[in-house]
């Protein structure tokens, strides 16, 4: 009854093809627009920054990143530890080589050279498919992270290989090192996710999110109907690499501060990433932050109710948190295979229709 | 012809309302009785729910996320709409789905074969195998080829024959003549006459080509946006003026050129 | 350098070995491929939860026994027993079984018709949860698998190749009996899927889900019948792997090591596990043994994937696997 | 109260070495706790912390403990260690990493906030290269050594010192890394199978351990050519192996078996008394040990704190001051109950990594036990000292430290 | 028929022009099978050519070829008077060439105006920067798009399911939208596999008087497969039929109606 669209009239094809078409929808995202840049950053404490939003944010970026090249485009890719890390090592470069530049740029260049890089290890995805590719994705995972293991160089020489940030300011504020305060991070950050979500959203609302959804529903009709699966496929490589390049050079230099790549950029975050977007929603630029924000808060979560308010033995209580985000991803997929997303899509359509049951 | 007051009831749908995805209500209260030996045509436009009630009865809804609602759907008297689609092979109701749906890497004869999954008559199957060839030379030509790699008429005719190996008593055919040539249509529905006097197996089509389905069946439902709007002995039908006009294709002045078609826009519209 | 070929041989050898214990693993991946289509990402856990099973029940550990003292304060350990290996593999065996059928009941039951990423993603949950379970059921301390396998340098070998080379090859008695294993495994699983009806009704689940329900097969049947292979399969390299490295968390990381050669063989073929596993086996030591060197070693985990990528872009179905049918 | 978190880890890969430490370090606080009412009559809180070896949960661990007052952290990873560097420095919270983390932290003079004393592990590779030259005469010079080595940022530490130390003794040194988790090592054994190298020494973690030991058992590699640093060196690791594994060297920078008089303590206040953190397997053994060493090394730098500010309710910041000042004599280790359990330490501004000393045990596979094999040495402070003040430069160049202590 | 190369006039009115496409010689193998035997024929600008033939005769094959999705081993394809080089399916649409499919090739995923657009993606031409933006080039561009898309929707009556998701629609509107998505490209020559299938004969008479419509209205020429004869016959206005890969047969309607060879290996007996 209250959620509707009528009276909600579209005169014009841009208003159509609004991103949300509702009005009450659009008013909702204004105020959380609004609380997210204006509200939180007054009340953000460490804690929070650290363990909740910061790796939100950047986990979203990565899952935006893998969602273009999975969700929209077909290619599963289990790849995106590697690419986080080529991010990572391309920002520490940067910043090292040439600390008078802004952070920013540095962070842009290094997603540029991850979709670089991206694009290479996207080539074999003419010819090998599906789980056949995701394996295949797998070799740029291992190759990677050993390549930044054995070059002395990418680590500067440094002696046991790990990297660390040193600080970098923007307007002023310092984002990386130790000084950085809790709502600089969550700034630079939100800011970025911010930018990168609502480029997202236009690549694949237009021709390119076309050309991407055709070959991953159907990649021979596609070509048939024009679609160039080179072009098609490489540009989603290459997109979706940028994204996961960004959140990996923010994971080091905002997040983490130092890193080691093999435990920081090891095959587990490429998991960890394909499990957001598929919780989330394939295809969806909604379900990218369902999903991030799913895997990232349900942990944390647990953990503070079971050892925070139960009490219970850490070693328990992790086994036990296994086990139900185990259950719950299961779960999820038998109520809704689609992910948060679609489970989101069918609330609302519910909601239309309240209280009639169809 | 089998008068369906007079036999067996072997199938019962009692309104029954088909709900996907919890949201999009397909099916809103559909009965039907097939009796036991007899051709029963489910006739209507795209999208009336021929292929819904036909999954709902083969309990392959499930597994599309779909769901009925209301009603009940009983088989020789016995609740069924429960049942694992397999427990239902074995009762001896089999469906050819719509689309084909041949195993693709399987050649022709493996997928034949495993129509004949249930059964563990080693020789009658083979036998079987013989006539589901002789009904469909060309299946036999393309016997070691992948069903993948036939064409559209040929998986169609694998579909079919894979739903006659399993010898049931009762089968939901999905619109049997897609895509196949006019003279194999005639002889599909000459097949599933032959079955059906012969061996005394039940048939449920969904079929859209009316004119062919009317000749062959015995009595005929007609769908229309998830309601049967019409029901009756074939040959009744046959005569509606309606079902002749929208169904048919007949004119007062016989068939219609389809060029002509083009003059009069739609006036089924207006007809409501 | 004849030298250089006795030890390149000798590597080669025992990459053919180490080949063979990844296709041990490889092969529970592909039974179930084969037969719904599914990428069971949960293979290692399952592995390790064999293991961990097999360890528990030979020593007769009390199954969550943490939790229960956590609970209880009690101090629960042992029932005091000790089985005989046998009898405690056969018991594993059957909990394999049964996890396969809660697996079908809980989890697959519902997922029928779902996209393969799908299926896949609840394997992952699956192996979140069997990691959990598993530890929270025998504790995440190291334990010893002893079932009375031989380790250690085979003498004979040794012998023989040193009198005929002056060199002795090192090939270990594990690996040895890990080949014969695998080679009955695979035999065995080749006839069965190749001359049963059952075989061809595998394939034709993996096909197409409703096409297969409608022709009566038994989705549940089916998935129940493969998931305890797969799980039995499991325990085989579990025990393979327990005893060369003790039985805790990172055993289920062999999974990783059977992927390339899973990518190789094919998704879909039994001997395909076999035959990769051999050249990945073989591939990546020898290249290490060459190669690596140079480069500063450690080459091993991405040159297996590297070679398998390079051999699919020539055969996009790996080696023995089923063309992939593209059709318009 | 004294809030000390642990970051421990008693899940994922590296759970079985996780466990004996936490347990060994959540007991002697317990013990302190209820034998003396705590460390100068305040409570002691271990607030434990699953980080299951990750860095993004260790991250996580210390933001969530840091608001709670945590006073000093010891995360037993070297990768979380890193990450915290910068974090404790800009809160003003000691990181304690004894015998782990960034080595280069022993110089208090770029790093105020981190202690690894009393050893690190350029010490280690140090202190096994004298021991191998003790058993040579002093000359080793043309001899083959291997390094096995997790390859990740804790298994490279050692190279850049072993690479002075051949320089300096003219032995030739191989390298071979091994990947994690590491069960699968046919390879770098097949190479020492065939290069014979007269030692290897290894720097391993988790699973590689009881493998490596494994492969050096079913090459025949004599064991007692085979050290392995304190982190190599538990009875998971060569248990795996049985008899073996007879004569595997470790090293160590405390004594290692339930002897000591603290156990009857431990026994009496905490075991008997259902206190005890673990399921009670793992008392004595190596790990135990050394979490046990931590805490105690923890406890008497607050003490000393509790000195220093005159009150006991000292702040993190304090507890620095307190590490920074500590003197672990041999009477006060005797009077804890570990007579000789560790080599006395006297730290000081410049000096945060402490002697450098550690002893060489060997396993008796028989027993199952650990037996001295040495005296405590110390390390080649020649090679070490100049590489600690290399590193450390860069670091402070870095990130524009100024030098303190001047 | 006269043979004239500059086309000629038909009987109601239409002027059918030039050669547009012309096969010569095309032989198919695959593997053994030899699905195209060494066929020849052409198709008119601005005509309605339809291809028959009984199931696994190779239509689709043919239609393939001239898409570019199968390279036929013999034979050549000549297209707007020039000889093609072997290309890449996209390379050919870019060309002008749309087409539906036979076993429906949409994409699930996306809704009906979606689809619908991916057909005009040939046509598009805003870089992935101006994309990202939006604002300014890519939304004129995306809305002129629209425009066009709009169009073909009114002009098929689909409006009502502009934004349904297609995986949802029954068969027959998946077909409508197939042309659609076709019709979107705005292409010289369409393809038309079966776009009857599956219909009853009032939602054929629609199909068709779109396809009239189209072939009128834009001019588009049409290689139309179908087994509807009601529809070959009224529609097209030459028919070559094809019969295991040899054209048995070129003509009008009414002269392949009564070629003896067509009858006997499709035809049957005459269908009216
Ligand atoms: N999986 C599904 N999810 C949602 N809606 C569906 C689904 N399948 C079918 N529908 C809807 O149900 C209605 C009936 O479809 P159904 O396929 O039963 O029609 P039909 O009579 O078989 O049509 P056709 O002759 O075109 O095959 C259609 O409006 C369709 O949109
Ligand atoms: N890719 C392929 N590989 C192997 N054989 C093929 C392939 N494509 C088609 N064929 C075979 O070529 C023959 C012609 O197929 P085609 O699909 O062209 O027939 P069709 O005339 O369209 O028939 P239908 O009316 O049944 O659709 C068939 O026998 C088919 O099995
Ligand atoms: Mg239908
Ligand atoms: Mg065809």
């Amino acid at each position: 009854m209250f959620y509707r669209e009528a009276g909600d009239f579209k005169t014009s094809y841009v208003e159509d093809s609004q991103t949300f078409p509702l009005r009450l929808d659009r008013r909702a995202y204004y105020v959380l627009l609004a609380v997210a840049f204006g509200v939180v950053p007054l009340f953000i404490n460490d804690y929070w920054a650290n363990a909740v939003f910061v790796p939100f944010l950047i986990y979203a970026i990565a899952a935006l990143g893998l969602n273009i090249l999975t969700g929209y485009c077909g290619q599963v890719s289990l790849g995106t530890g590697g690419f986080m890390a080529v991010g990572a090592y391309s920002v520490y470069k940067l910043m090292t080589a040439f600390p008078d530049v802004s952070i920013v740029i540095h962070i842009l260049l290094a997603g540029l050279i991850t979709a670089g890089v991206g694009l290479l290890f996207g080539l074999p995805s003419l010819r090998i498919k599906g789980f056949y590719l995701a394996v295949a994705t797998l070799a740029a995972q291992f190759f990677l992270v050993w390549l930044f293991n054995k070059v002395p160089w990418f680590y500067n020489y440094s002696a046991s290989g790990q990297i660390s940030a040193p600080e970098r300011t923007v307007l002023g504020h310092a984002v990386t090192g130790p000084n950085t305060t809790a709502a600089a991070k969550y700034l630079i950050c939100l800011t970025l996710l911010f930018a990168l979500a609502w480029l997202a959203r236009n690549l694949t609302r237009g021709a390119f999110g076309r050309k991407w959804m055709a070959i991953r529903d159907m990649d021979i009709a596609a070509e048939i109907i024009g679609v160039n699966p080179l072009t098609a496929k490489l540009s989603a490589f290459a997109v979706s690499s940028f994204y996961i390049g960004v959140a990996g050079a923010l994971l080091f230099s905002v997040y983490l501060g130092a890193a080691e790549v093999g435990e920081a950029f090891g095959i587990q975050k490429s998991f960890l990433v394909l499990f957001m977007v598929i919780i989330g929603g394939l295809g969806s630029i909604f379900g990218s932050f369902a999903g991030a924000a799913f895997m990232v808060l349900l942990p944390v979560l647990l953990k503070n109710v079971l050892v925070g308010q139960l009490g219970w033995a850490t070693d328990l209580a992790a086994h036990i948190e296994l086990m139900i985000v185990g259950g719950l991803i299961v779960t999820f997929l038998i109520v809704e295979p689609h992910g948060l997303a679609q489970l989101w899509r069918l609330t609302k359509e519910k909601l239309r229709l309240w209280p009639f049951p169809h | 012809m089998l008068d369906a007051g007079r036999t067996e009831t072997l199938l019962e749908v009692n309104n029954i309302e088909v709900i996907y995805n919890h949201v999009i209500l397909v099916l809103k209260g559909v009965s039907l009785t097939v009796p036991k030996g007899g051709i029963t045509a489910l006739l209507g436009g795209n999208g009336a729910g021929k292929t819904t009630t036909l999954k709902a009865i083969s309990s392959l809804l499930r597994s599309e996320r779909g769901e009925v609602t209301k009603g009940s759907i009983l088989y020789r008297g016995q609740r069924v709409q429960d049942l694992d689609p397999a427990e239902l092979v074995r009762m001896g109701v089999i469906q050819v789905m719509e689309g084909r749906h041949c195993f693709e890497h399987l050649t022709i004869e493996e997928n034949l074969l495993t129509g004949a999954y249930t059964r563990s008559d080693k020789g009658q199957i083979a036998a079987d195998l013989e006539m589901v060839y002789s009904y469909f030379p060309r299946l036999k030509e393309r016997r070691r080829s992948q069903a993948g790699y036939t064409s559209g008429g040929e998986q169609q005719m694998c579909a079919i024959g894979r739903a006659l190996m399993s010898r049931p008593e009762t089968i939901l055919l999905d619109e049997p003549s897609m895509g196949l040539a006019p003279q194999l249509v005639e002889q599909i529905f000459e097949i599933v006459r032959a079955v059906n006097e012969n061996e005394g197996v039940t048939f449920l089509l969904a079929e859209q080509n009316t004119n062919v389905a009317l000749r062959y069946a015995h009595y005929g439902y007609i769908l229309e946006s998830g309601r049967v709007v019409m029901d009756g002995p074939a040959a009744e039908l046959r005569e509606n003026p309606d079902v002749k006009e929208f169904y048919l294709g007949m004119s007062d002045k016989g068939r219609k050129s389809y060029r002509e078609v083009r003059s009069y826009r739609r006036r089924k519209r207006w007809l409501g | 350098m004849p030298e250089q070929m006795l030890f390149a041989t000798e590597a080669a050898l025992n990459g053919l070995m180490a080949g063979v214990m990844y296709s041990l693993v490889a092969l529970g991946f592909v039974l179930i491929f084969k037969a719904s289509g599914i990428f069971n990402y949960a293979q290692g856990v399952m592995a390790l939860f064999a293991a961990l099973t097999l360890v528990g029940i030979q020593t007769g550990q009390i199954p969550f026994s943490h939790l229960i003292n956590a609970i209880f304060g009690t101090d629960l350990h042992h029932f005091g027993w000790e089985l005989p290996a046998i009898v405690a593999i056969v018991l594993t065996g059957l909990v394999m079984i049964l996890l396969a059928v809660l697996i079908e009941r809980i989890v697959l039951k519902h997922l029928i018709n779902q996209e393969p990423i799908i299926l896949f993603m609840a394997t992952i949950g699956l192996a979140y949860f069997l990691e959990g379970f598993g530890d929270l059921m025998w504790g995440s301390d190291i334990k010893k698998l002893d079932v009375g396998l031989p380790q250690g340098i085979n003498e004979t070998i040794d012998r023989v190749t040193y009198d005929a080379f002056g060199y002795g090859f090192f090939i270990d008695n594990l690996d040895i009996v890990a080949t014969v294993v695998a080679g009955l495994l695979v035999l065995t699983l080749s006839l069965f899927s190749q001359y049963t009806k059952y075989g061809r009704a595998l394939r034709a689940v993996a096909d197409d889900h409703q096409a297969a329900l409608s022709v009566g097969i038994s989705l549940r049947f089916i998935w129940i019948l493969v998931w305890s292979i797969a799980g039995i399969v499991a325990l085989v390299a579990g025990i393979m792997w327990g005893a060369k490295s003790g039985v805790q968390f990172s055993l289920s990381l062999i999974a990783l090591k059977a992927l390339p050669v899973l990518m190789l063989g094919g998704f879909t073929s039994i001997p395909g596990a076999i035959v990769g596993g051999l050249i990945i086996g073989m591939g990546e030591k020898l290249f290490e043994f060459f190669v690596g060197p140079m480069i500063g070693g450690a080459t091993e985990n991405w040159f297996a994937y590297v070679l398998a990528l390079v051999f699919l872009v020539f055969r996009p179905q790996g080696l023995f696997g089923e063309r992939i049918i593209e059709r318009v | 109260d004294l809030m000390i978190p642990n970051l421990s880890y008693r899940t994922g890969p590296y759970a079985a070495n996780g466990v004996p430490y936490a347990d060994g370090f959540t007991d002697y606080f317990t013990l302190l706790n209820e034998r003396d009412g705590g460390i100068g009559g305040e409570k002691v809180v271990v607030t434990e912390c699953e980080t299951a070896y990750n860095t993004e949960k260790g991250v996580e661990c210390y933001e969530a403990t840091k608001g709670q007052g945590a006073l000093v952290y010891n995360p037993l990873s070297t990768g979380i260690t890193y990450q915290l560097i910068p974090k404790v420095t800009a809160d003003n919270i000691p990181l304690y990493t004894p015998g782990y983390g960034r080595t280069s932290a022993a110089n208090g003079k770029v790093f105020a906030n981190v202690f690894n004393y009393p050893a690190n592990y350029w010490d280690g590779a140090s202190i096994i290269i004298k021991d191998i030259l003790n058993r040579n005469g002093g000359d080793i010079s043309g001899k083959k050594i291997a390094l096995v080595y997790h390859n990740s940022a804790y298994g490279k530490e050692p190279i850049r010192t072993l690479e002075e130390l051949a320089k300096k003794h003219g032995f030739e040194l191989t390298l071979l890394p091994v990947d994690h988790p590491g069960q699968e090592q046919k390879s770098q054994w097949l190479q020492i199978r065939r290069e014979r190298p007269d030692y290897v020494i290894m720097y391993g973690w988790g699973v590689m351990n009881a493998v490596a030991i494994q492969e050096a058992v079913n090459i025949r590699y004599p064991m007692d050519q085979f050290y392995g640093i304190w982190w190599s060196g538990s009875e998971n690791d060569v248990l795996p192996a049985g008899e073996g594994a007879n004569g595997y060297r470790m090293i160590s920078f405390h004594g290692t078996g339930s002897d000591y008089p603290v156990y009857q303590d431990l026994k009496k206040y905490v075991y008997d008394a259902g206190k005890a953190a673990g399921d009670g397997s793992n008392p004595g053994n190596v790990l135990y040990s050394r979490g046990m060493y931590a805490a105690m090394v923890i406890a008497e730098a607050i003490r000393t704190a509790q000195e220093l500010a005159g009150h006991s309710n000292v702040t993190p910041a304090e507890v620095r001051d307190g590490f920074e000042a500590l003197n672990l004599t041999e009477e006060r280790l005797a009077e804890l109950g570990l007579p000789g359990f560790s080599q006395p330490i006297q730290a000081s501004c410049e000096d945060h990594g402490g002697p450098g000393t550690a002893m060489i045990f060997q396993w008796d596979a028989a027993a199952k036990k650990w037996n001295p094999a040495s005296d405590w040495l110390a390390s080649d402070s020649e090679i070490i000292d100049p590489l600690i003040a290399e590193d450390s430069a860069a670091f402070a160049a870095e990130n524009g430290i100024a030098e303190r202590c001047n | 028929m006269t043979d004239m190369t500059e086309g000629y006039t038909t009987a109601d009115g239409r002027r059918i022009g030039p050669v547009l496409m012309d096969l010569r010689n095309i032989t198919l193998r695959f593997g053994g099978v030899e699905a195209i035997k060494n066929i020849s024929f052409d198709i008119r600008e601005g005509e309605i050519r339809a291809i028959i033939g009984p199931n696994g005769a190779g239509k689709s094959s043919m239609l393939n070829v001239i898409s570019g999705f199968y390279h036929p081993q013999e034979g050549e394809v000549w297209f707007r008077g020039r000889k093609r080089p072997p290309m890449k399916p996209y390379e050919v649409a870019r060309q002008g060439i749309a087409r539906t499919f036979q076993n429906i090739a949409l994409f699930e995923g996306m809704s009906v105006l979606d689809n619908i657009m991916t057909g005009r993606l040939t046509l598009m031409k805003t870089g992935m920067l101006s994309q990202a933006v939006w604002w300014g080039r890519a939304q004129r561009e995306e809305v002129a798009h629209r425009e066009k898309v709009e169009r073909i929707i009114d002009f098929l009556e689909i409006q009502s399911i502009r934004k349904t998701p297609v995986g949802r629609l029954p068969y027959g509107l998946k077909k409508r939208v197939e042309l659609a998505r076709a019709l979107a490209a705005e292409p010289k020559l369409l393809l038309l596999d079966e776009p009857m299938a599956g219909m009853n004969v009032e939602e054929k008479e629609d199909m068709c008087r779109f396809i009239l419509d189209v072939n009128d209205e834009f001019g588009t020429t049409i290689a139309l497969i179908e087994h509807d004869m009601g529809v070959v016959m009224d529609l097209s206005d030459r028919v070559v039929v094809m019969d295991y890969g040899k054209k048995i047969g070129d003509g009008t309607p009414d002269e392949i109606r009564n070629n003896q060879d067509v009858i006997d290996a499709y035809l049957g007996v005459s269908h009216d």
